[in-house]
């Protein structure tokens, strides 16, 4: 158990760490390789919680595509560090900070509070099959989720294409 | 890792050698390769430092430890330096989840005045039971390594030839990827020692409903899966950049891709990153396809410990089991050399792509194949295990 | 936790292992004079008239997020794979199949397009 | 102040708490960063820290509808980052501009 609570809590400073340095470089590139890290560290955080499938999920799809397609934009922009990196005025700044704050209080007391509701109980999914599982939910009680997701990402393909295309896209002809 | 002191040291020596196993598979490749293309060339190749040139690997370490540290002036110190180390990390985590060869087991015995045992060893790093998806995820973070030597670089040569690289690896990968899912709905598991498994018995498939088994064959994926084969080979040369897929480094156009500013020790820490993917993809084609560790009617996990219990007279479980262990770790280094030896022959053989010839292949013909070669198996799968009586 | 433990240890190995080379090299490593044509971005001889990299095409990018789409499918394959002869032995193949073909089809009819439309062709 | 117990304990409201953190962060570089492709960044940190929320929820009650969940949510936005990447992509290149106020000039 002790062991348990070093291994999550070094991750979790881990975690914290990086996100919080996401947010705060001044260099985009800088804030996109932060970013991949803590994709990495959150899929630790889902295998530890027994998700191996959907953390190898989180690799693939997060840290080695889509953070990868940032990085890949942030490169092509060829962006310079930024002088003044947020956003100014100092009334909306604070009105921003004490909101975010407002947030993580709620947030931090409803998981304080959440003990009472769902005490800690040993029905977690069995480790071997937790997968197997996954697929035949996926396929039977969320099949029409997954088909319309489907067509979502066919969309998606044309809208990017088109996006590209259109007049001053990236793609436009001239 | 384990739950006593004994299991705790044999894993972490394990670990230990599996690192040891990834940094000297280079030197030992390297001159395979140099003496291999001077003999597909006809040339000597290094002969002069020791047997066969052997020591040459030796001889190039201390040059490249002796060479003038640089950093280029405009670059980015810390991306620069990291971008190698970076590119050494994933092949070594997926060499890892590999297993090697058949696991084995230690019977309780008595040591320091206390009892140990029994265990059961993998040959592998780690076994999470969901191996594939563990390899595919942690050798698609390759790009990363590529991308930062890149932009740690600032140098346009680099740039262009690390954003060539990355497209042309995530391209691959899904040629690659795909191709694998045939593997899956063929085995329906995740595991490769199950895949492995499977395949140390004679040809059997179901054939409209009833079981047929075929002696003579072993059971390999190749019966079933000649054209995923070819796929999952062709995507791992572009996914280790190496010829005829070796654009982000072609040197008419783009001087050495993304490590023009790399000498020395940093320059050899990509090749140790090169030629660890080179040997997880000839793993992996082995695992999928070939049988991986076993070769049917001869050496499988079964008869492996008996063999070598006759032939070293050990008579011990725990020992004909280790060595029987150490067999089949061999069978699957024959293998997974062969495919290195095509690996390098090919690229002594053939020409270069062009560019766009690449990316054509890769999104136009590889991945339609790959699509097509799916939905034969599923079909397939179908009409076979269907049970048409019931 | 302890099951990612090896993972560590592996990772950190090879970043030692690296760090400690990077470090010796630069110890035992020749000295040069710092010089500052010698730091300059390399450009095959000619004098640099820009600072790094200045127009990079930027097609790359429209492959990279094609891909994502794509690779997304592909892993909705791999639990499909998985339970395919499980759902066949329960009786349920024709079921899995049908619902896979639907998806399969619009992944090829999105293939399909994209190459139809040229935004996969690199001149 | 908490008892030892409950800070060695870790069970859901650890990994809540957590969620918690990153998404506010997340939520701060949304509101706060002026580099358009930042606050994707940011949106990308706030659906993860609802993922971890997701497994957490869904190791504790058993139930694996939150992984199957967490699977959409990432599709979603990956999807959502490649057509958030593609429209700033497009501004970019026509007026070499990525900050947030800058796009508040643009008309049709």
């Amino acid at each position: 158990m002790l062991w348990d609570a070093i291994g999550f809590y070094g991750m979790a400073l881990f975690l914290i760490f990086f996100a919080l340095k996401t947010i705060t470089v001044p260099n985009p590139i800088h804030a996109a390789l932060y970013l991949v890290l803590t994709m990495i560290g959150l899929a630790g955080m889902f295998f530890n919680l027994g998700a191996h499938f959907i953390a190898g999920v989180q690799m693939i799809v997060y840290a080695g595509a889509v953070m990868v397609l940032f990085v890949m934009v942030l490169m092509l922009f060829d962006l310079k560090a930024e002088i003044r990196s947020f956003s100014r005025g100092l009334l909306s700044g604070a009105l921003k900070i004490m909101s975010s704050a407002l947030l993580v209080g709620f947030a931090l007391g409803s998981a304080g509070s959440s003990v009472a509701i769902l005490d800690s109980s040993d029905t977690a999914p069995t480790q071997i099959d937790v997968t197997r599982q996954l697929g035949v939910l996926l396929y039977t009680k969320y099949l029409f989720a997954f088909e319309v997701l489907g067509i979502l990402l066919l969309v998606v393909a044309v809208g990017v294409v088109a996006v590209s295309r259109m007049k001053g896209g990236t793609h436009a002809q001239h | 890792m384990g739950t006593d002191a004994f299991e705790f040291t044999i894993n972490f020596v394990k670990m230990v050698a599996i690192f040891l196993m990834m940094v000297q598979i280079v030197p030992l490749l390297v001159w395979v390769e140099r003496r291999g293309s001077a003999y597909i060339q006809n040339r000597f190749g290094p002969n002069r430092v020791g047997p066969l040139g052997l020591t040459q690997l030796l001889a190039d370490a201390v040059k490249f430890l002796t060479k003038e540290e640089f950093v280029p002036g405009r670059g980015y110190p810390f991306i620069y330096y990291a971008a190698p180390v970076v590119a050494m990390i994933p092949a070594t985590l997926a060499l890892a989840a590999i297993p090697l060869s058949a696991p084995f087991h230690v019977e309780p015995f008595e040591m320091f005045g206390r009892n140990w045992g029994p265990y059961t060893f993998m040959f592998q790093g780690y076994d999470f039971g969901i191996g594939i998806v563990f390899v595919l995820g942690v050798s698609s973070l390759a790009a990363y390594a590529l991308l930062l030597a890149g932009y740690g670089s600032n140098n346009k040569y680099s740039m262009y030839g690390a954003l060539r690289a990355s497209a042309q690896t995530i391209s691959y990968e899904l040629a690659m990827g795909l191709s694998i899912v045939g593997v899956i709905l063929l085995f329906n598991t995740f595991s490769f020692t199950d895949i492995v498994n499977a395949q140390s018995a004679p040809l059997n498939f179901m054939w409209f409903g009833k079981k047929v088994v075929v002696e003579w064959l072993p059971n390999w994926g190749l019966i079933y899966q000649p054209l995923g084969a070819v796929i999952l080979f062709a995507a791992m040369f572009a996914e280790a950049n190496r010829l005829p897929f070796d654009l982000p480094e072609a040197e008419g156009e783009l001087v050495a891709g993304y490590h023009t500013e790399y000498a020395g020790f940093k320059f050899n820490m990509f090749f140790i990153g090169e030629y660890g993917h080179m040997f997880v993809a000839s793993a992996l084609m082995v695992i999928f396809y070939f049988g991986g560790y076993t070769i049917y009617p001869w050496l499988t996990p079964e008869t492996a410990p008996q063999i070598m219990g006759k032939l070293l007279g050990v008579t011990s479980a725990t020992w004909m089991s280790f060595w029987g262990s150490i067999l089949l770790h061999l069978v699957l280094m024959a293998k997974v050399v062969a495919f290195l030896w095509i690996f390098i022959q090919v690229r002594w053989t053939l020409p270069r792509f062009r560019y766009d010839q690449l990316m054509d292949l890769g999104w136009r013909s590889m991945l339609p194949w790959a699509l097509f070669n799916t939905v034969i198996t599923a079909i397939v799968v179908l009409l076979m295990r269907y049970q048409w009586g019931a | 936790m302890s099951q990612l433990l090896p993972v560590l240890l592996l990772s950190l190995f090879v970043i030692l292992f690296g760090s400690a080379l990077l470090f010796l090299a630069s110890r035992i490593g020749a000295k040069g004079k710092p010089n500052s044509v010698k730091e300059e971005t390399y450009e095959c001889g000619i004098p640099a008239e820009t600072s790094g990299p200045t127009k990079i095409p930027i097609k790359f990018y429209l492959t990279a997020i094609l891909f994502i789409l794509f690779d997304i499918e592909i892993i909705f394959m791999y639990p499909w794979a998985l339970t395919y002869g499980d759902f066949i032995s329960g009786g349920y193949g024709i079921y899995i199949f049908s619902a896979m073909a639907f998806f399969i089809a619009v992944f090829i009819f999105g293939l399909f397009w994209e190459v139809k439309s040229k935004a996969l062709e690199w001149e | 102040m908490p008892s030892t117990e409950t800070i060695l304990n870790v069970g859901l409201t650890h990994y809540l708490a957590l969620s918690a953190v990153i998404f506010s962060f997340g939520m701060i570089a949304v509101l706060m960063r002026k580099n358009v492709i930042v606050m994707l960044m940011g949106v990308e940190l706030m659906l993860n820290a609802v993922n971890l929320s997701f497994i957490a929820f869904a190791k504790e009650s058993g139930n694996l509808s939150g992984h199957i969940m967490v699977f959409f949510v990432m599709t979603i936005a990956a999807a959502e980052a490649g057509v958030g990447l593609a429209l700033a992509v497009a501004i970019y290149k026509k007026f070499h501009e990525v900050n947030i106020r800058f796009f508040e000039h643009l008309r049709g």
